[in-house]
Formats: C-alpha cells, structure tokens, sequence
C-alpha cells in the first residue's frame, strides 16, 4: 500500500538529487573560470518549435554552420568553440529562463539570439543583468539594445528599414499614394508601419489607408475591399511571408493592381511558393541578396547548400554573421572573459560580412546598408538597389 | 487568529526567508528561477482547483485572469506616473494586491454568465473571456500591445512568490474546510440538489470565480515582477490548457494535489529538454495516458496527508 | 462604394462562413450524441489539409481536373475517418463512461498531441496547397469580384449538408444516431448497437472536416500544423451559435459567423476578428443559451 | 387573514404548467395543513414529481400562485423555498456522493451560516464554536437515523436504504416546516419498508413538520397518511381519506385503465 504513494515520491527525491546537483551557484563574477576551461562555450536561444520556429531553426543552421568553420581551422585562441542551444518556443518567458540557464548552469560566454524582438528584449534584461554578452541576429526593434551595454545587434533597426522602402517608393518608383496592411500582432510590423509611414509623409507622400491583420489570419479579403477602394499606387506590407504569400495571392483575385512593398520578414522561398505570380512584382527590403555578385556572398551560399541542401534566406546569413563577428571579437579581445568580449564586440569596424560590412556603432547597432530585391518569381529575388544609411 | 497560527507561520515565514537567502547565496539563477516559477505555477493551480475541482465549474481562461493581474501591476509601477514611489517591495506588493483585486473584479465579470452555464459551454465561454482579455490588451497602446511591456522593476523574490503561495494555500484550504467550502463542493457533486438544501448556487459561483481569479491575479503580478517584462503571448490558451493539466494531474479537489500536479507540470519539461522537439509531443501523451489511467489524478478527491490517514485506519481496521 | 463593398465582402464571408460550418458540423455531430467538445476536430481538419496536400502530389498526373479534385476529396476524407476512428477508439472509448470533465481533458490532450506531432512531422514551417484548380474570376466587375473557387466552396458545403441531412433525417442510421443523441442509455436498451453509432458519428464529422480541409486549402493555401486551433474554436462557436445538435443550426452559425468577422474587419479593425466571435458566443449564450436553432432539454430531476 | 387561510400551511392555487405545449399539470388546486401527513399519489407520468419541483421552485409554474405560510413563494428560486421551510427528498437519490455522511448534512446547515469570511480565514473563536455546534447537532441528527457511526464514511458508499435514510435526514437538516417525500419507499425490501412508515411517523411527530409523500406503495400510502390525493394526466382526480379513496372507481379507473 505504501508502495504506491511512496513511488512517485522516491522519484521526486530522486529527480531532486539530480537536479541538486547541478545547481550548486559558483561565483557570478569568476571569470578565471572561464578563462581556464578547454574550450569556448556560445549559448543559442531560439524558437524551434512553435508557429515562429522557422526562424529559429533557419539561424540556427547559420550559427551552427559558422562555428563549425571556426573550428575546423583551430577555433578560438587553441580553443574550440561549442554551442549550447535550447528552444524558448517563441515564448518570452521561456526564453528568459533559457537565457538564465545558460548563464548560471551551462555558464556560456557569450550569447546569441533571438530573432523576434519581444524575446530579446525580455532575455536580454537576463544578459545584460549578469553582464554576458548577447547578439542579436536580426531583431530590429530599437529598444533591443536600449537595454545596456552588453546587447548587440547585427541588423540595421526598424527605423531604418521603414525608411527604406519609403524613400525607394518615392525617389525610385516616384509613387506619391501607400496603403499600409500591418500585422498588429507582430512588433517589428508595427515598428516598420510606423517608421514608413511617418517617412513617406515626410518626404510629401500621402498614406491614404492603414489597416491590420494579425499573423494567423488567413482571410484578407475585407482588408483588400476597404484599400482597393482608396486606390493607392503601393500597397506597404511590413509583414512575415507567411501572410505577405496569401494577401498578395487574395489581392490579385480581388483584382488590385498597384505595387506591393515590404520588408526583409518576406525573405523565404515560401513567398513565392505561396503568393505565385501574384506577389511577382513586388519589392522588398532586406539584409542581404543569395543574388548578390559579392564573392563572399556566394561562396558563403555555396557552402552553405553544401551543407544544408537549399538557399540560405536572410536570417539564416544574419545567424552566420552574429556567429563570425561573436568569434571574431573572441579572436581580438584581450582574455576571453566576458568584459574582454564585450569590448571586442562594440570595437568591431568594417567587419566583412555576409550580409555587408560591419560596423558596431555607439548604440551597439549594426550600421549597414540594406538592399531591395524585386520578386521575379519562382524562388527568383533580383537585387535591384542598394541603400545606405 | 490563535496562538497555533502564529506558531506555525512564525517560523514558516523566517525559513522562507532564509531559504531566499541561501537560493540567493549558494544555488544557480536557473534553478531558482525553476524553483520560482513552480512557486507560481502553484498559486495558478491552487486558486484553479477552487473552481474546476471544487465547485465543479470548468474554466479555461486562467491565463486571462492572470493576464490582467500581471498587466495592472505592471502598469502601477511602470506605466503609471507616479511608477517609481511604487518600485520597493512595499509598493511592488501593493501593486501585485491592485493586480489581484482587478483579476477579481474581471472573474465577477466571468462568473456573471457562468450562473446560467454549465459543463462544456462554461468551458468555452471562459475560454472565450480569456481571449478576449488577451486581444484587448493587445490594442491598448500604453501598455506596449503586441510588444509587450518592459522594463518592470524585477523585485517579486523568491520569498515573496513563497509567501504568496503559502497565503494562497491557507485561504484556500481554509475556505475548502468550512461552510463556504462544503456549499462549493455541494455545486460539484448535485447542482439541483445543492440548489434544493438551500445553497444559493449562482452566488457561491461567482464568489468562487473571484477568489480563484484573486489568486491567479497576484500570481500574474508576481510573474510580472520577476520576469521585468510581459507581452500577451505569455497569457494565451496554452497557459490555461498548463494550469488545467496541473490540476487534473493533481487531483480534483485537492490542494496538495494541486501543488503536486504545478511542480511536475513546472519541472518534467525542464528533464525533458534533451527530447528537443519531441519534448511537446511526449507532454500530452503524457496528460491521455494519466486520464485513461488514473482518470482521478495522482490523489484524487484527497489531500496528500488523508492518504496516509487512510491507511492508519484500514490498519486498525484489519489488526 | 459603400454598397459594392458590401456586396463584396457578402461574398466573402459567405465563403469564408461556409468552410466553418462544414467544420461545425463535425462538433455539433460529435457533441449532439456525446455531450463534448472533440477539441481535436480541429486537428483532424489540419490533418486533412496535410493529406489533401500529399495526395495532391501522388494523383497529379489524374486528368482531368474535376476528376482529380474528386478523387483527391474524397481520399482525404477518407484519410480524416481513419484518423477519427483511431481517436475515438484508443483516447474516447475507454472514457465512455468517465466523467465529462476527463474525456474533456483527453480531448485536449488529443488536440495539442496530433499538433505538435504534426509539426515534427511536417516541419512548422507552412506549406503550399497546390491549386488543384486555378483560380478563374466568373464575375469581374470594377468592384465585385466573385471567383470559381468562391462558387465552388459554397456549392460543395452545400451538397455535403444536404447530404447529411437526408443521412440524419430519412435513414434508418440517422434515426439511431437521433435516438442515441436522445438518451444513450435508452438507446441501447432498445437493441441500438451505441458503439457502431458513435463510430458513425465521428466517421460523418471527421469526413466533413476532410472536406472543409481542402476546401480551405483551395481557397487559402497556406498548411502549417496549428491551423486548425482558431478555425476549430471558431466553427465551436458557430456550431453553439446555431445550436449544438441542430444540422442546420450549424450550418447558419457558420454563415453568420463568416460575415460577422468580415464585417468586423471592414468596419471596425482586424483585431477584433477572433474576438468578435467569441462575444458572439457569450452574447448568445446569455440571451438564448441553447442557440439560435436549438431546442430546449429540461433537466430532468 | 382568515381562520381558513390560517390553517394551511401550503398552498397551490390553480397552477398549472406547460412543457411544449403540453399540459404536464393543470389547473391543480392544493393545500398542506400544519402537521398534515399527505399522500400524493397516482400512475407514472401523472405529474406527481413535477408538483414537487413546481412547489420546491425547481420549475415555475406557467400559471398560478403558491403560497407557504402566507406568503406568495411562486417566483422564488429553490434555495429561497427551503429557507422558507420546504425541504424535499430525491425520486432517484441525489445525494453528495463524493461527500461524508456528515457533510452531506452539514450543508443543509449552510444557509445559517453564523460567520462570515474573516472569521473562516482567521479561524477565530465564532467560526470554531459554530463548527463545533454545527457538527454537534449534525451528529445527534443522523443518531437518530442510525448513521451517527459512519458519518466520516463517504456517502454513496452506503448501502441503498441507509442513502434514502441520509437523504431525509439531510432534508430535516434545513428545519422545515414541510418535508416533501418523493418516493421514500422505492427499491426498500418489505422490512426496511416497514422501518421506513415507522421512522415516517416518528419524524411528524418529533420535528412537529407536515409531510406530503408521493409513493406507489398503497400498503405505505394507507398506512400512514391522513388525507390522499389522487393525480392523473396532471388533474386531480380523487381526494380524501384513505378509505374514500380506496373505494373511488376513477382511481381504480385510473389505475387499472379502461377497457
């Protein structure tokens, strides 16, 4: 009888034991320690599972392919490199209490992630508390390295971005009418609706429609009827692929004709898988172009489809070059401890990327150009300009 | 209150104390941040046994009432003005009790159409409010929407999630063992035959909903405070499907089950991490398995100490 | 404008409202005979989708395309029977006899269970529905466009209800299902075989869903694993709206819930789509608890 | 008032209810006199149970007035009604299975409540004496039923006759001023049907309450009630003593059916 109260019980005590442990805390500020282990730890963070899990996976593959070939000629300062990566199930809880494990269990030296802003504010704080370094691949949100001192980033910010597309829509396309369909329950949409919208005011444009939809929606015929009726000459849409794939599909069955525009959340080959001919046309910002002449570019796509079997998208080279400029201020930086990699990072200048030369500026974000690629169809993104800050 | 209260919760609370001290001291962040939100996870299932367990009303938007605690208190010391006099423990509890008195007033709200529910369209229904707490607070600006909210002052302890937890199970147990208990448990048992012994059914619904809502409140508050950030993602049906689970798995009905149920339900997914992206798969297998097999949870109606009590009378029973 | 427009978005939420009720039948079919939410109706339909896409590949060289179309319908929903049936028999039947709240719970258990096993399976990452039939408009004006597949989702939910209406109402099979949604026990104590009506049940709902399935993929053809959480709740909603266990309460939830959230975009703001319904539901439920169609069960004391 | 109006305890003034069009009780006029014993009785499907739940507020009558002690109680909820002094027992038991024997009874008690939330939450001195009272009083109710020595058991472990006995017990918990009876008798082996009059009797007698019974068992019926009341088709077909009705042709008509 007792046996079977006392079961689940003994394998509580037992799961506490184990997990006792590992949880005796050592000293937060021992750097000596990591100095002294045999090899260099990188913690990862991301969504592999859940709604957003493509991007996490897609960087993911850029990390653990950069890392790979810093290993393979001797790592870091006779230290291989390892990376520790846990899925935070596009949760910003869980990612907070990832990025704690990796700080105070795994006791990485360095941190890269996340892709969605909300998650890198809310694990960043983590970071910055315990004064650990952390790259963001390609959250563009401003306020991800508002956070402190330890938070970097190698993308351009929404700002940027949203002034992109609508300085291309006037000076290239001299379009005077938007219409913006933003995904209002994605931060970096409303981010870029905002900042579009205010530029393209600025420079005498007219927005004459702004509605939204929230990622999951399928059906955007209502949103459609309402902008058609405005006539605009573009229509902005600052969202993922997923969505941008049906509303430009619904769009061409709802007979608009202007010209659609967005941002690099469409860099997939799932964008013209789904939107088809419909989405053809069509402009878009992003980091970097698999198109691109640039050697460095191409031999990076390259070996890249060596390794995994298909084109590397945008945030796949943004994970890759979070990884190389983490590894190259490993490289430069005095001793491997945290500050030491810290300063490294924030000293890093004109810094070859995949995604364009590198510079880390005083707000410990990257400034680089972005490139705006047409739609041409079928898996086909022709790099038409590139624009600099 | 008498002298026995006092000599328990004296030393209760000092231990906590000291065990905040030495989590602090001597054991990594992570696992005190698993420790803590176990903690949490505890209050969300204890206050949710009061109304799927106990009075026997099927909620499903925990995570709503929660949303709304974390959001309210969050706003007191962030967004509001006056913010800062709020951030010291004083004013982050202050904050965390508005948090948990808006949850109650929101699950009055709830409970008002549950008088006339039952079952399954209860289910839905709070599923429903649950959502539409969600989306609302996704449009309002002040509040970040979709992005949520950051930069809260990150001072709910482990000590005061503790406390909470501890308060949360002495109210609850309390109001289980007396009057008001026995008419919550009379509406799970015979809702027409409670009504026919004189118990007001409709008024003992809703004040179960708001103390239940209460709870979960603070325990949003609480989270809020120890996260530093919120955003709505946090609340959604995922995290009232978890505090569901945790009470099934617990046992309906029981406190102690409850707290058994938030533990397993908190840490099991933390050992399963090595199963990668089979670890939310192998979750729910779990929960079917549990309901074809021990379709009352691991302690049933019972607390964890009437087992043994049980035993010592089936004992007796046989020498 | 204003009246274009509102023809225009008639026709899509009646489109849109069609594949709902399809789905909705499923849960009224379901609930009507079994007093519960089959939350993982809605996962049966993304799997559906799933099938839909796979077979889609297999009969591609099937000429021509209405045959193509037919053939591919009907394997899917017979996919979603299997499926069901494997539900029904390893999670539900054991419970038979549980108490509601438990085979309320499996359910969801079931429900998050075949999503994330979906997503390891196919990948999260969404997943083009091939245009087994191109998208042709019929009616092209300046303002109203009404296309094939429009047409051809409203035709198809149609005939498929009234299908299963005449199956409910004029078969000897519909006249058990009736009778075991009255009162189970009764049923069986008058040589009804429960077990197989059940069965039959879930083989009606879940074939309904296969079809909604590539309904939906024909005229939204984006497949990820989670596609069927809002549309399951939602077609709930419809099916509680109209009446649970009313066929053609299901069908005018589904409608009405359509044009409800293509209204509310229009003319409010797209983020109170998903809320819309569910203030419909609680709305409903206040005012008329058993549903716009549904007839009152006293409760017997 | 009137003397007249004085002398009844309850009172159903042509009620009448509709279920889908159907007449399920009609026009039926009824009157319960302090410390009455009245049987109510008529074939299945009569409309005895319905009466029941007309009078306990279960249902509400699609027209008509009921009236306890003076006071109209047609619109009141069920739990009004038994704070009034109706309390009834189940046709098809309805006890709190999951519950003790003892909370069973303790919950009829609730409506008396005594203290209010800070006193439970603080355990103070009102709450522990009312407990005490209350579990005190509870205890010497079920002696008297023979349950007091397995209060702690859970109740729908109880063999059958002990559940009908706990469900009368928990009835007479509420202190009413009249207990309704449906069926008490049902499923009762001959002996503990003869327990069960005697226990009937005594309850009139020592909890000075009228009691109307619905019960098939005639032997049980005419044993013990005063007055009988015969139902059919939801009308009122006989009234009277036990002897009147036993030789009425409409009840037998009623009963037997006509060929």
């Amino acid at each position: 009888m007792f046996s079977i109260f006392f079961r689940p019980c003994g394998f509580l005590a037992l799961s506490l034991t184990v997990l006792l442990t590992g949880c005796i805390k050592k000293n937060a500020g021992d750097q000596t320690e990591a100095a002294n282990r045999t090899e260099l730890l990188f913690g990862e963070y991301g969504s592999m599972t859940g709604p957003e899990s493509t991007f996490g996976i897609s960087t993911h593959k850029g990390i653990i392919m950069a890392v790979e070939e810093a290993n393979s000629t001797g790592g870091v300062k006779g230290k291989k490199i390892r990376v520790i990566s846990y899925d935070d199930q596009g949760r910003p809880d869980e990612a907070v209490t990832t990025v704690t494990k990796l700080i105070t269990q795994d006791r990485v030296s360095l941190i890269l992630g996340e892709v969605a802003s909300s998650r890198s504010i809310a694990a960043g704080a983590i970071a910055q508390q315990y004064k650990i370094p952390m790259i963001s691949p390609s959250s563009t949100n401003p306020k991800v390295t508002e956070i402190g001192e330890y938070i970097f980033r190698v993308c351009f910010i929404d700002p940027f971005q949203g002034s992109v597309m609508a300085k291309f829509a006037m000076e290239s396309l001299k379009y005077k009418t938007a219409a913006i369909l933003r995904d209002v329950k994605a931060d970096y949409s409303v981010g870029l609706a905002n900042f579009f919208a205010s530029d393209f005011t600025k420079r005498g444009g007219t927005v004459v429609a702004d509605l939204s939809y929230s990622n999951g929606d399928v059906d955007f015929k209502a949103q459609l009827t309402a902008i058609k009726g405005k006539k605009p000459e573009v229509l902005f849409i600052p969202g993922y692929y997923t969505e941008v794939g049906l509303i430009a599909k619904q769009a061409k069955e709802m007979n608009y004709k202007g010209v659609l525009l967005g941002g690099d959340g469409w860099d997939s080959e799932k964008l013209t898988e789904i939107g088809g001919d419909a989405i053809v046309g069509g402009y878009f910002s992003n980091h970097y172009s698999h198109e691109d002449k640039n050697p460095v570019v191409q031999n990076f796509v390259t070996r890249y489809k060596s390794k995994f079997g298909e084109v590397p998208n945008g945030l796949a080279a943004m994970g890759y070059d979070a990884a190389i400029v983490a590894i190259d201020a490993a490289k430069r930086s005095a001793d491997l401890s945290s500050k030491g990699l810290r300063d490294a990072i924030a000293n890093t200048k004109n810094f070859q990327g995949v995604t364009g030369i590198i510079t880390i500026n005083d707000e410990r974000n990257a400034i680089k150009p972005a490139v705006v690629l047409k739609v041409a169809g079928n898996n086909l993104y022709q790099y038409v300009t590139t624009i600099n800050p | 209150m008498n002298k026995r209260f006092f000599l328990i919760a004296i030393p209760v609370v000092a231990a906590l104390y000291g065990l905040d001290y030495f989590l602090n001291e001597y054991i990594n962040e992570y696992v005190v941040r698993v420790i803590m939100n176990c903690g949490i996870a505890c209050i969300l299932s204890m206050s949710l046994n009061l109304v799927n367990g106990c009075a026997g009303q099927f909620s499903l938007g925990h995570a709503g009432f929660m949303a709304v605690g974390a959001y309210v208190a969050a706003t007191l010391t962030t967004v509001f003005p006056a913010g800062p006099s709020f951030q010291s423990h004083l004013g982050v509890g202050m904050a965390i009790l508005s948090g948990g008195i808006a949850a109650g007033l929101a699950g009055y709200l709830v409970g008002l159409p549950s008088l006339r529910l039952r079952g399954d369209y209860l289910a839905i229904v709070t599923l429903g409010f649950g959502e539409i707490i969600r989306i609302v607070i996704l449009n309002i600006e002040a509040v970040g929407g979709p992005r949520g909210l950051p930069g809260i002052p990150r001072l709910s302890s482990f000590f005061w999630i503790y406390v909470w937890a501890a308060i949360t199970g002495l109210v609850l147990f309390r109001i289980i063992r007396s009057s008001v208990g026995r008419a919550l448990l009379s509406l799970r048992e015979d809702e027409i035959a409670a009504e026919s012994m004189g118990i007001n059914t409709a008024k003992y619904k809703v004040q179960a909903f708001v103390i239940s809502s209460f709870f979960a409140g603070i325990a949003g508050g609480l989270f809020a405070h120890y996260q530093g950030f919120v955003d709505p993602s946090s609340f959604s049906f995922n995290r009232s499907v978890e505090v569901v689970i945790m009470v099934v798995m617990g046992g309906m009905g029981s406190i102690s089950g409850s707290v058994i149920g938030a533990i397993i339900v908190t840490v099991l997914p933390e050992f399963l991490r090595f199963l990668d992206k089979f670890r939310m798969v192998v979750f729910p297998l779990i929960l079917i398995i549990l309901m074809l097999l021990r379709p009352m949870g691991l302690l049933g109606h019972k607390e964890i100490w009437q087992l043994f009590r049980f035993k010592r009378s089936l004992k007796k029973a046989v020498a | 404008m204003t009246l274009h427009a509102f023809i225009q978005n008639l026709i899509n939420g009646l489109a849109a409202g069609s594949v709902y009720a399809l789905v909705a039948l499923g849960y009224t079919m379901v609930y009507g005979v079994l007093q519960f939410i089959n939350f993982a109706h809605s996962d049966i339909f993304m799997l559906g989708a799933f099938g839909g896409l796979y077979l889609a590949s297999w009969l591609a060289g099937v000429h021509p395309q209405p045959l193509q179309l037919a053939l591919i319908m009907i394997g899917t929903m017979a996919f979603c029977v299997i499926v069901a049936l494997t539900v029904e028999r390893i999670a539900y039947r054991p419970l038979r006899n549980a108490p509601r709240l438990n085979v309320l719970i499996t359910a969801i258990g079931v429900s998050l269970f075949l999503e994330n096993l979906s997503q390891v399976v196919f990948g999260a990452d969404p997943q083009l529905f091939p245009s087994i039939i191109k998208t042709v408009p019929l009616l092209e004006g300046d303002d109203i466009i009404l296309n094939n597949i429009q047409v051809l989702v409203v035709g198809v939910s149609l005939f498929l209800m009234l299908i299963l209406h005449w199956i409910v109402h004029h078969t000897k099979l519909g006249t058990a299902m009736r009778a075991v949604s009255f009162d189970i026990q009764i049923a069986s104590l008058m040589g009804i075989p429960t077990d197989l009506v059940i069965a039959f049940t879930f083989v009606i709902g879940s074939s309904l869903a296969g079809s909604a399935a590539i309904l939906y993929g024909l005229s939204y053809p984006k497949i990820e694993p989670f596609l069927g959480v809002m549309i399951g709740l939602k077609a709930f909603v419809a099916a509680v709206f109209g009446g649970i266990g009313s066929i053609m309460g299901a069908a005018v939830g589904g409608i009405v819930l359509g044009l409800a959230e293509v209204f509310t975009v229009y003319y409010i703001s797209s983020s109170f789509r998903d809320a819309i319904a569910f203030a419909i539901l609680i709305v409903i439920l206040l005012v008329r608890p058993q549903g716009l169609l549904g007839s009152v069960r006293k409760v017997k004391v | 008032m009137s003397t007249e109006a004085a002398k009844r305890l309850l009172w159903l003034d042509d009620v009448s209810i509709l279920f889908g069009g159907l007449k399920a009780v009609s026009h039926f006029n009824f009157h319960l006199k302090p410390r009455e014993l009245c049987g109510l009785i008529g074939p299945n499907g009569a409309g005895k149970t319905t009466i029941f739940n007309l009078i306990t507020g279960v249902y509400k009558p699609t027209s008509g007035a009921i009236t306890l002690s003076g006071e109209g109680i047609t619109q009141h909820p069920p739990f009004e009604i038994v704070k009034r002094g109706i309390a009834r027992t189940f046709q098809n038991i309805r006890l709190f299975g999951e519950l003790s024997v003892l909370d069973n009874v303790l919950i009829s008690y609730h409506m008396k409540i005594g203290y209010n939330y800070p006193d439970l939450l603080l355990r103070t001195k009102r709450f522990v004496t009312v407990e005490a009272d209350r579990v005190k009083k509870a205890l010497s109710l079920l002696a008297i039923f023979g349950l007091d020595a397995r209060a702690d058991l859970v109740a729908s472990s109880l063999p059958y006759g002990d559940q009908r006995r706990l469900e009368i017990a928990r009835a007479l918990a509420t202190e009413p001023k009249a207990l309704l009876l449906d069926e008490p008798a049902a499923g009762l082996n001959s002996r503990e049907k003869v327990d069960l009059m005697e226990t009937i009797s005594m309850i009139r007698k020592r909890f000075d309450l009228s009691i109307l019974l619905i019960e098939h068992d005639m032997k049980l019926v005419m044993g013990i009630c005063e007055r009988i009341v015969v139902l059919d088709h939801g009308e009122v077909i006989a009234e009277g003593s036990p002897r009147e009705i036993q030789d009425n042709p409409k009840v037998i008509e009623a009963y037997l059916g006509v060929d």
